[in-house]
């Protein structure tokens, strides 16, 4: 199994998806010669020529709209926002347009194309630079959101997204583009709408996101070590979401801490909290824990900047509120 | 590139008296639409374009077979003149399944994908940076096609409009940007929406090529648009193609227009209506105008029994098409 | 006590504080003349003139920004974006630039805006006039979002919206407008963050925004007949959120229902229902029940419309879902 | 209107050494940026504008005392030009609650407001919209104060810049738009961004008044912003003012600059440096020269020693300043 990192990752299924099929391209600012801001495309100009490659000028609105307009032509079209920031700036054509195209003409239109995108916190880029907008998109029906965590997920995932007929709003966490893991030989697409248990555990279940996965797989350990026993679920679809595999986890643990980067309140978790209580209301020993960021923007200095996003420790904390509730 | 027949560079007689039956079924309907809207029969928020049928159908006549447009909330003409039949597109006012968006879309969102109708839009804007795209997919896979995108004054001042023309410009797409430049956004006049008295100007911005035309007569539009298909279709990039044109009626339907003068429309109803310049100029008999007006009459006539004869879609319906 | 409607009500505020304060003026796309698509400024271009009830061209994101700029100066703009739907044209400058602004500068400035919208279903306008997007808002940090549900409530909440000095974000509803009630003689300010217990009841507590606080009423009303006695709860505000009243009202009666007219997925009862599960779980005898919107885009025809979005027997058939459980 | 002192038609030869001295202020500043950022002691995501000293400075000393910026990702230069000691702006890129956004913003988010600067946006075209508002609010209540907003070349092409100008020309306002055209967005050059090749063109579209300069001309900055001033401050509208400038170094700190030809910057910084540029017609002597070279290096050196002086904010002050 050859070991990729994330930012590989991506590239591979983008560029295995290029390489066989004329109807895929890329497209956004500054991926030709530059690479994108995160090198992700790096080398892809020169493999695919900049028809393929195309840099775009400043123009969210209009990258993401025309690549709506190609793939209602039958291309399959990745868009890139450089910043989940500036999704913001796409959302008139991702959400009154992308999303509903299908619906409003009665099924005539598919729309398959991917918004890739990617944000985070952790290296203080400042309030306009690092939200995560997720939970927006998850409101929005129409479309389907992925957000993966590990150079496997990303790359099955990415490549389900590509060849789904549906608008994908796919999210990278722009810490994890270093981070390195085994990938099979040949690309195995991932099921969209599939959660993945990355660790299972008795006494408590974990489901996190993008970074907080790795958070919480560490604090998993951290907790393994007093005895109490995780498990690590990545829904790594959040549209559509693994219902079934969320709350069959909590029926056997009884416990749930939901955790991710995005501010807690109306986050992706409060979602899947909300979902928990319903399906597993008579399983559950104690109160959904959710971890997420504090209710601010994005400071910059650093000091305030770790205070305000969940790290390891948050997620330990609300493992340990959990187990000790009395039910 | 492949070859596509061009349309011819103008209209034989005949083929202008067709013209005319054309733009008098779209006033038709239109009259039709807003009667039965009064009656409480249509359901939504509408739209019609009496007035400014020349362009609508000027345009869609100097289409090619595998040109697509996109539409504006003020749809009916265009969607008519891109081929749909009147039955589906009253249908689909109606909220039945027979609709051209089967019920699910509306006077807003009406969609014909088979006639090259890649859907209205209600949003003001929304389909240029679509339309962009479209014609990038044409490029990309060398298809002698072009698209083109409708859209109105008021338009020309939202980020959409901008950054789709720059970027069309910018990638030489065969894409037509068509102004329908009726002077209103709603209820505000060309003066307080736009700094600019001539709204050709705003093509300058990307160095597009810009043509305007009187939107009243419906010859000139045709030919107009055929020059400026051309030129896209051959490769050398997009077209901002200005039509003045005059919305007779309001805004939508009921608008009591108490922010425009009532002699301005009484006027332009005189002296600027697309039907009755292309009548004159046609030196067309009372009879034989009485003729077709009762022909198109009886269309519209049709296509209101046709939409009220059919489905309504079940209320679970609203579930399908969510998703492919 | 005089009687307005709705639409009277937010005409009121704005005039009464137009009137007391040259720095509070309007601006939006339609509002002069014509009075705003739906009627709300009528008559105000004729008292304050087009400077201070401004047109704006077609241009969502500048007015929205413009009125950013000039509350940076001390102003107080209230721009109005003409349908929900545009919000999302608008939105780089609400979220990215209102709402972070003083928190970047480190408290320098103040952006005493409110940006008035409006949408909702049930009047076939189709796919892309009538979402419910408070959720988003609620989502980032440095917004207050307010949704009113009568003329008493919408004029005492605008008056304190304006004269916050935060961007407020000010959901109304189309169907609401024309609903009529008594407000106080003089404009009595509503504090940010305070909900409204509409009616109090024992067995079930029905949290509801906008247009389900009717339908939750009604709901009420026949719950009523067979015994079952419901308190409701308009939180009126959704950030700030009053969780002390919504958590006291489910403590009480120990069971909650939560009711909106956006779609369910990751709409604003996800965040109530994750607040009391949390802080009201040894209260709760049964799941928390979301009423929402089916999760599709607003389809065309009435029938299907109906089907999609929530009624007062969606209200009730959750009441009754919960109150039959057995704890 | 009351009176505002406009500043004069052009600078003396005492003035424009103090000019000199500033821009080496700002190119030690940055070069000292720099430095400090590959030593790994700055955190977040860096931008320096040397080479473009001259708009910055040349921008701000035309600016009346009422009058108010905002900036872009690019805004050291700016918010130094606009008047921020350089130890509140080093303090603020370290991070400290010295800083002039009290540790809360970075590079991106510098704000002065005391200063007249209204902040720094790391949103492209973000700050536009707010300038033309900014302008509203000084028609609205007769102030004779004028606001400016810096932009780039790639800025050109995002729907905010267009809707901003439009509304401000629509409106008339007291506002100047400066682009600083270096031709360069991150590593997108300016013909892959923009289908004209003179920017110019783009106030077309709204009729506004567009001037154009050479930015690396100090002197012709400051004269043509102050013309453009006196023009916005007197009620005629706002101007488009157009800047070419170059741009030396990369797009952000440790941009390896894969996409650019190596001579090209080279040659750049021969020919086209602002300073060298003043120098030698000021006929600055190597050791007077020398002089203001140390005294600003000094300057810089103990913005340094300020801003590690300086107070980290307490993790939990992250939970103030959201709402007022
Ligand atoms: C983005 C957006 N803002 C506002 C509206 C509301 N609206 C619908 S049509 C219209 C006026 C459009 O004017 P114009 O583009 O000239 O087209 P016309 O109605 O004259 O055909 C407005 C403001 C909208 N649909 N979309
Ligand atoms: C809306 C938006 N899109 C993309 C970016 C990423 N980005 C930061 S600076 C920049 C290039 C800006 O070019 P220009 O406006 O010419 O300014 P310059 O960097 O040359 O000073 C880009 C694409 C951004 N900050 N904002
Ligand atoms: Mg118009
Ligand atoms: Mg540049």
């Amino acid at each position: 199994m050859p070991e990729l990192s994330y930012r590989e990752a991506v590239r591979d299924a983008l560029s295995q998806a290029m390489r066989q099929d004329e109807d895929v391209f890329i497209m956004g600012e500054d991926i030709a010669e530059m690479g994108g801001s995160m090198g992700v495309t790096h080398g892809m100009l020169e493999e695919f020529g900049p028809e393929r490659v195309r840099n775009t000028p400043i123009s969210e609105m209009a990258l993401a709209g025309a690549a709506i307009g190609a793939a209602v032509q039958g291309m399959r079209p990745v868009a890139e926002i450089m910043y989940e920031d500036f999704m913001t700036l796409a959302a008139e054509q991702i959400v009154n347009q992308a999303a509903k195209h299908r619906y409003m003409s009665g099924g005539q239109v598919s729309v398959p194309v991917v918004f890739r995108t990617q944000g985070g916190a952790g290296w203080s880029p400042g309030a306009q630079h690092a939200q995560q907008l997720e939970a927006w998109f998850v409101h929005v029906p129409g479309l389907k959101v992925v957000f993966a965590s590990t150079p496997e997920d990303v790359r099955g995932l990415l490549w389900s997204s590509i060849y789904d007929d549906n608008p994908v709003v796919f999210f990278e966490h722009r810490t994890l583009y270093g981070i390195k893991g085994n990938v099979p030989e040949e690309i195995e697409p991932i099921p969209l709408g599939k959660a993945r248990v990355h660790r299972e555990g008795e006494d408590v279940t974990v489901i996190a996101t993008g970074r907080l996965v790795h958070e919480s797989l560490k604090a998993a350990e951290e907790a393994e070590k007093e005895g109490i026993s995780v498990e690590v679920v990545d829904p790594r679809t959040l549209q559509p979401l693994d219902e079934e595999a969320l709350v069959a986890s909590v029926k056997k643990t009884n416990r749930a801490v939901v955790a991710h980067e995005a501010v807690t309140r109306m986050g992706f978790g409060a979602e899947v909290a909300s979902v928990l209580q319903y399906q597993a209301f008579d399983w559950l020993d104690a109160p959904i824990e959710r971890v997420g960021a504090k209710f601010t923007p994005l400071p910059f200095a650093p000091a305030m900047e770790q205070f305000v996003i969940p790290h390891v420790d948050d997620v330990l904390q609300a493992i340990y509120r959990t187990v000790n509730r009395k039910n | 590139m492949a070859k596509v027949e061009e349309k011819k560079a103008s209209l034989r007689k005949d083929e202008l008296k067709d013209v005319l039956r054309e733009m008098l079924l779209i006033r038709r309907f239109e009259e039709k639409v807003e009667e039965r809207f009064r009656a409480g029969e249509l359901p939504g928020f509408l739209h019609v374009a009496i007035g400014q049928e020349a362009c609508a159908v000027g345009v869609c006549r100097a289409l090619g077979d595998g040109d697509v447009i996109a539409s504006t909330h003020r749809a009916h003409g265009h969607t008519l003149a891109k081929g749909t039949h009147p039955n589906e597109l009253m249908a689909e006012l109606y909220g039945k399944t027979e609709g051209c968006s089967h019920g699910y879309g509306g006077s807003m969102h009406l969609y014909d994908v088979q006639h090259g109708n890649l859907g209205a839009n209600a949003v003001v804007g929304g389909g240029l940076p679509q339309i962009t795209g479209a014609a990038l997919a044409f490029q990309l896979r060398g298809e002698p096609r072009v698209a083109v995108a409708f859209f109105g004054d008021g338009a020309t001042s939202i980020g959409t409009f901008h950054e789709a023309l720059n970027l069309a410009q910018l990638w030489k797409v065969p894409a037509v940007f068509v102004l329908e430049d009726n002077k209103w956004a709603e209820s505000t006049p060309e003066s307080q929406h736009s700094p600019i008295r001539d709204l050709s100007d705003r093509a300058k911005a990307f160095g597009m090529k810009s043509v305007k035309v009187d939107g009243q007569d419906v010859e000139a539009v045709y030919k107009t648009a055929r020059q400026a298909l051309e030129h896209a279709r051959s490769g050398k990039g997009p077209v901002f193609m200005h039509v003045d044109c005059v919305r007779l009626h309001g805004h939508y339907i009921g608008d009591p227009q108490v922010y425009r003068n009532k002699d301005e429309a009484r006027e332009l109803a005189e002296t600027r209506d697309p039907i009755t310049l292309l009548r004159t100029k046609l030196e067309v008999s009372d009879e034989e105008f009485e003729e077709m007006d009762a022909e198109v009459t009886e269309i519209v006539e049709a296509s209101v029994e046709f939409a009220k004869n059919g489905t309504d879609p079940a209320p679970e319906d609203a579930l399908k098409n969510v998703y492919a």
